[in-house]
């Protein structure tokens, strides 16, 4: 569904690439995370996979991007969007503020793309009942706490009806409820069959919803693979990623004998429960 | 939380078709000033412009937004003219070297008129109509989306621009930065405060342009529209006839010769 | 930047050349007409209708020239417009707040046409206007006009390089002032009667007590405020750009196209833009 | 510096009550940490401490001071405050003026405030970036620029609003060790967060908020073992706490060691 080959990309007026020869295949109807410290370009990425890089941001785009069959390159913006959707990282600058209903903020994008009345009003329905944010369609969308807010703009999104959809740090401004809203309604979308791409720092919730991992450092996609192993891999500490606590926890517990050598590392508390279940609970007691 | 001065109701002028009330609007704004005669002014606030704040609901509000706006500006209008205006000759009061003419006043009184019916046929008609609903008659008759996203935008973001100019004039007191002391020393003070301002909301922008390109904002369809305005035939015969009275009001006093 | 289909864009053009012209006719002959072509007679008495022509004629004027003006925008800079006037709202607040002498409401207008151009100001401009109008008080949209004039000449100072040397700015600045004192005069004397406020009032009567006519004390009373208000204004913008880091200058297509802040190393460019403007 | 509040009630002007009769003693040198949902109160409470905001009863003390007779800019000298967005105050060209920008406010001496910002800047890792445009550096080290700036200050009080969202790993640690050499210093920091891992390891006392009021006050093992505590301000446990629960263990480990050290004894 994405397949990115030999990609790097330069900023306009700069020679620094900030991405180099990335190698990227996605297939239809997975969930693909990425994982990256802070500056490594994850944003980037995120925009030339939805071809805002070079359509909008200009710059020096080498190598192909082919999402849902089409070179991103060699298509309109305005194509390029119809197969890929976006969602950035602060749900308030993903609300268009051009309307003053969540139900009308909804049907903004259909509304731009001439579709029927009717059309729209199902379709709104439709999304609002698959994120669970029917009760608060009549609503301001200012109005709404940030976990609402990026629950809306999801929504905003999937309503488009692109076969891709990208989530830059679709979390990373929201409290713990707020991101549990968020990764929930995740399961729910992959049940629709869409493509998701997600770019996330936290580790456990990846674990819970991604089947591979890519790992992005010094502007390169350094590694993939499954997401328990990926996410348990001891050089996430080099790359500036880090791991959660049940991975450290084994990590150590390993370490000092404690576990066997061949275990095979937790990520989330799913994994790590089975795994110290003959440590007896009434002995510690 | 939008900043207008709607007021929620649902009153027969609430649910008027904006444009209906939008070009009424404009036949009042063009008859008061096409025909200056204090009269005519006061007629259409008697006629028209009071019934309909009854009808509306929304008297009181418009009386107080009103009155708050009116009464200094119709105050000065009054004092500046009624004592200098150029062409007073007949003076009826003096004191001193303080004389008001009979001409300053009427002068006053011809445009103070005139300002009343502006601004309280003009509220009256931001009270009725929801800025949303503005938006989208207008667009569904050809104003371009782009004018309907700037102005619903705007209303909205303000108070979240506020907020952040709050918010960064209280980050910045809190590393020590006085607002007090001379006028040069506050116009410094702005830069603290101004330059993150700008650079967060520019900053959001970008963000922002790149959320509404996605969902198809650089589209060239044809817009279509999730809620459909009302409208109904004999409001489109009284537009009709709002356009003619206007034209009919500008012609008269050419016509009998008052000009 | 996103490609659109050659034929209706070009018709588009030919139809936004005329929308602009005819605006800007329309504004220069409103004015002439009410200042020259005007027997004082008739501008001194209530009973003309001077009012009808200003209003009428500026905001006709106005609304063309916006028409033309916006279908230019691309997305990135029509999602701009909404801060500039926001700014020039909020700011105009703040300036309250600070207790500041000045009423420093178009930042935001001279700054968007600082960075993407007088097409971006003149729809900043209006549209500041009918925004103020919805929520603080219609007397401000007669007024719409003053806004247009200072978002066009701010963006034709930013092409001409006026924002490239600190001491340039202030003198744009007053210059857009004194423009839209003499603009505005007519609607303060024929709409308002010269009575916008307290402050203002009072300046415009001591001019007419001095023998002046109506529209020349309301000029007057606006070249007393306007130029000093516009050079701050222009000065408070100038400081704010150079304050902010030249990578996001530089992003806005009009700032690399016209040079609007200099660099040395594109003194060829720089050159080519200036004659063009 | 001592703090306290004494019975501080504070309503806002729309009517909504964001802090209900919260009493608090955070003696010096202390690190002190509050949690709960968003709109619990914790940042109403934490900005009356520099005076933001005033309390509709009740007082807070700073040191000798009561608030209420003391501006913003006063008691700035005393409570640093470093606010949840960088982008809300970082203003200047280069990282090295930002971060002096309050020590010049606070008229400290030339030189005093030349070391001041250097040792900042080497404390938050950023002593090879002080020439450059604060808007260049990533989020992660912005927020280290506006931790800096407040830590250049040399307040008594260290006031830290969710120090940890948007920091990569290597951002948590360093803010970790600041937290750490703060109490080094005796200065005492009060941190908002929703990172409970970050929370149990790094503070001494916790606070649990909901709806303005507090619901429990003591170390993180006992505000962490109290599950319907937990529940009412809708915070998670640490991870490590979680897992021992999942595993029917009667104590919660918060740290990596603890859990560690507590697995032969659990060893069947």
């Amino acid at each position: 569904m994405i397949d990115l080959t030999d990609v790097s990309y330069a900023y306009p007026d700069t020679d620094r690439f900030v991405l180099s020869h990335i190698n990227l295949n996605v297939p239809a109807g997975t969930v693909a995370g990425i994982v990256g410290a802070s500056g490594s370009g994850k944003t980037t990425l995120a925009k030339i996979i939805s071809g805002f890089v070079p359509h909008v941001d200009g710059g020096q785009l080498e190598g192909t991007v082919v999402v849902d069959g089409a070179t991103v390159a060699d298509v309109t913006l305005a194509e390029a969007v119809s197969h890929v959707g976006l969602v950035i990282q602060s749900p308030f600058n993903q609300i268009s503020g051009a309307k003053f209903t969540v139900r009308e903020e909804l049907a903004f994008g259909l509304e731009n793309l001439g579709v029927a009345r009717e059309e729209m009003a199902e379709r709104v329905a439709e999304v609002a009942e698959l994120l669970g944010i029917t009760s608060l369609l009549e609503r301001s969308p200012y109005a709404l706490s940030g976990g609402q807010q990026q629950l809306v703009a999801i929504a905003s999104m999937i309503i488009m009806r692109t076969p891709v959809l990208v989530m830059d740090e679709p979390t990373s401004q929201l409290d713990p409820g707020g991101t549990r809203m968020v990764f929930d309604v995740m399961s729910s979308l992959r049940d629709t069959g869409i493509t998701l791409v997600i770019f996330e720092h936290k580790l456990e919730h990846l674990r819970e919803h991604a089947d591979v991992i890519h790992v992005l450092a010094d502007h390169q996609l350094i590694a993939s693979g499954p997401a328990r192993s990926m996410l348990a891999d001891p050089r996430l500490e080099e790359w500036g990623i880090g791991s959660t606590r049940f991975t450290t926890a084994a990590r150590a517990a390993r370490d000092r004998g404690l576990l066997a050598k061949n275990v095979e590392l937790p990520v989330s508390l799913q994994d790590a429960v089975p795994l110290f279940e003959e440590f007896d609970a009434k002995r510690g007691a | 939380m939008a900043t207008t001065l709607f007021d929620v109701r649902k009153s027969a002028i609430h649910r008027l078709n904006p444009v209906t009330k939008l070009i009424a609007l404009l036949a009042i704004i063009v008859t008061v000033f096409a025909i200056p005669l204090w009269w005519v002014a006061g007629l259409i606030v008697v006629l028209v412009v009071a019934p309909a704040a009854v009808i509306s609901g929304s008297g009181g509000r418009l009386l107080s937004l009103s009155l708050k706006i009116l009464i200094p500006i119709i105050l000065v209008l009054f004092i500046v003219q009624g004592l200098t205006f150029p062409g007073g000759k007949t003076v009826i009061w003096e004191w001193g070297i303080i004389d008001i003419t009979t001409e300053g006043l009427m002068f006053a009184l011809g445009i103070g008129s005139r300002i009343i019916v502006l601004v309280l046929a003009s509220i009256l008609l931001v009270l009725t109509t929801h800025p949303g609903d503005l938006m989208s008659a207008l667009t569904e008759r050809g104003m371009s989306p782009k004018f309907a996203y700037i102005i619903s935008s705007t209303l909205q973001l303000i108070p979240a621009f506020r907020e952040r100019a709050d918010s960064i004039l209280l980050a910045q007191q809190a590393r020590g930065l006085s607002l007090k002391g001379s006028p040069v020393r506050r116009v410094k003070v702005m830069l603290p405060l101004l330059s993150p301002l700008v650079l967060g909301m520019f900053t959001d922008v970008e963000e922002r342009s790149t959320a509404m390109e996605a969902r198809a904002f650089g589209s060239t369809a044809k817009r279509t529209s999730l809620i459909p305005v009302p409208d109904t035939l004999v409001q489109r015969i009284a537009r009709w006839l709002f356009v003619v009275l206007a034209l009919a009001a500008v012609a008269t006093p050419i016509a009998l010769g008052l000009l | 930047m996103s490609s659109t289909t050659t034929t209706p864009a070009a018709t588009n053009k030919t139809r936004n050349r005329i929308l602009v012209a005819a605006g800007t006719v329309i504004i220069v002959a409103t004015y002439l007409y009410l200042v020259v072509g005007q027997p004082t007679e008739i501008a001194q008495s209530s009973f003309s209708q001077s009012g009808l022509i200003a209003i009428a004629g500026y905001v006709i004027g106005a609304i063309l020239l916006a028409m033309g003006a916006i279908h230019r925008l691309p997305t990135a800079t029509v999602a701009m417009v909404p801060v500039a006037i926001a700014l020039n709202i909020v700011v105009g607040q703040l300036v309250s707040v600070i207790g500041l002498p000045l009423y420093l409401d178009s930042i935001g207008t001279v700054l968007v046409s600082a960075l993407a151009g007088p097409a971006a100001g003149v729809v900043t401009g209006i549209l500041t206007n009918v925004i103020w109008g919805l929520t603080l008080s219609p007397i401000a949209l007669p007024y719409a006009v003053v806004q247009v004039i200072i978002g066009v000449m701010a963006g034709y100072a930013a092409r001409l390089g006026m924002f490239r040397l600190f001491y340039l700015a202030p003198v744009a600045g007053a210059v857009t002032g004194f423009v839209a004192a003499m603009v505005s005069a007519p609607i303060s004397a024929f709409v308002f009667g010269g009575a916008t406020g307290g402050g203002t009032g009072a300046i415009v009567g001591a001019f007419q007590a001095m023998g002046n006519s109506l529209l020349a004390s309301t000029t007057l009373q606006g070249l007393l405020s306007d130029p000093l208000d516009k050079a701050i204004t222009f000065t408070v913008v100038v400081l704010i750009l150079a304050a902010l880091p030249s990578r996001f200058r530089q992003r806005f297509p009009f700032v690399r196209e016209h040079n609007v802040f200099g660099r040395k190393t594109q003194v060829v460019q720089h050159q080519t833009s200036t004659t063009e403007a | 510096m001592d703090v306290s509040f004494d019975e501080v009630s504070f309503t806002y002007p729309s009517g909504v009550e964001a802090v209900k009769r919260v009493s608090l003693d955070i003696p010096s040198g202390q690190r002190f940490a509050i949690v709960g949902q968003n709109g619990a109160g914790k940042t109403t409470l934490v900005r009356h401490l520099n005076g933001i905001f005033q309390p509709t009863s009740g007082t807070v003390h700073v040191g000798d001071w009561t608030t209420t007779g003391h501006t913003i800019a006063e008691l700035s000298a005393r409570v640093g405050y470093v606010f949840q967005n960088p982008d809300e105050q970082l203003f200047a060209r280069k990282v090295i003026d930002d971060v002096a920008f309050g020590p010049k406010n606070l008229g400290f001496e030339p030189d005093r405030a030349e070391a001041l910002v250097a040792a900042a800047l080497e404390r938050t890792g950023l002593t090879a970036e002080a020439q450059t445009h604060p808007h260049h550096l990533s989020l992660s080290e912005r927020k280290r620029v506006a931790l800096a700036a407040v830590l250049a200050m040399d307040t008594p009080v260290v006031v830290l609003d969710e120090p940890t969202t948007g920091q990569d790993e290597h951002g948590v640690r360093m803010i970790a060790s600041i937290v750490q050499s703060l109490e080094f210093q005796g200065r005492t920091v009060i941190a908002i967060t929703h990172d409970m891992d970050f929370c149990a390891e790094n503070f001494e006392r916790v606070v649990a908020m909901a709806q303005g009021e507090i619901l429990a006050d003591g170390t993180p093992a006992d505000v962490f073992a109290q599950d319907a505590v937990l529940d009412t301000a809708r915070v998670e446990a640490p991870q490590l706490a979680r897992l021992a629960d999942a595993l029917g263990w009667t104590n919660r480990p918060l740290t990596v060691d603890s859990f560690v050290d507590a697995l032969p004894a659990h060893r069947q």
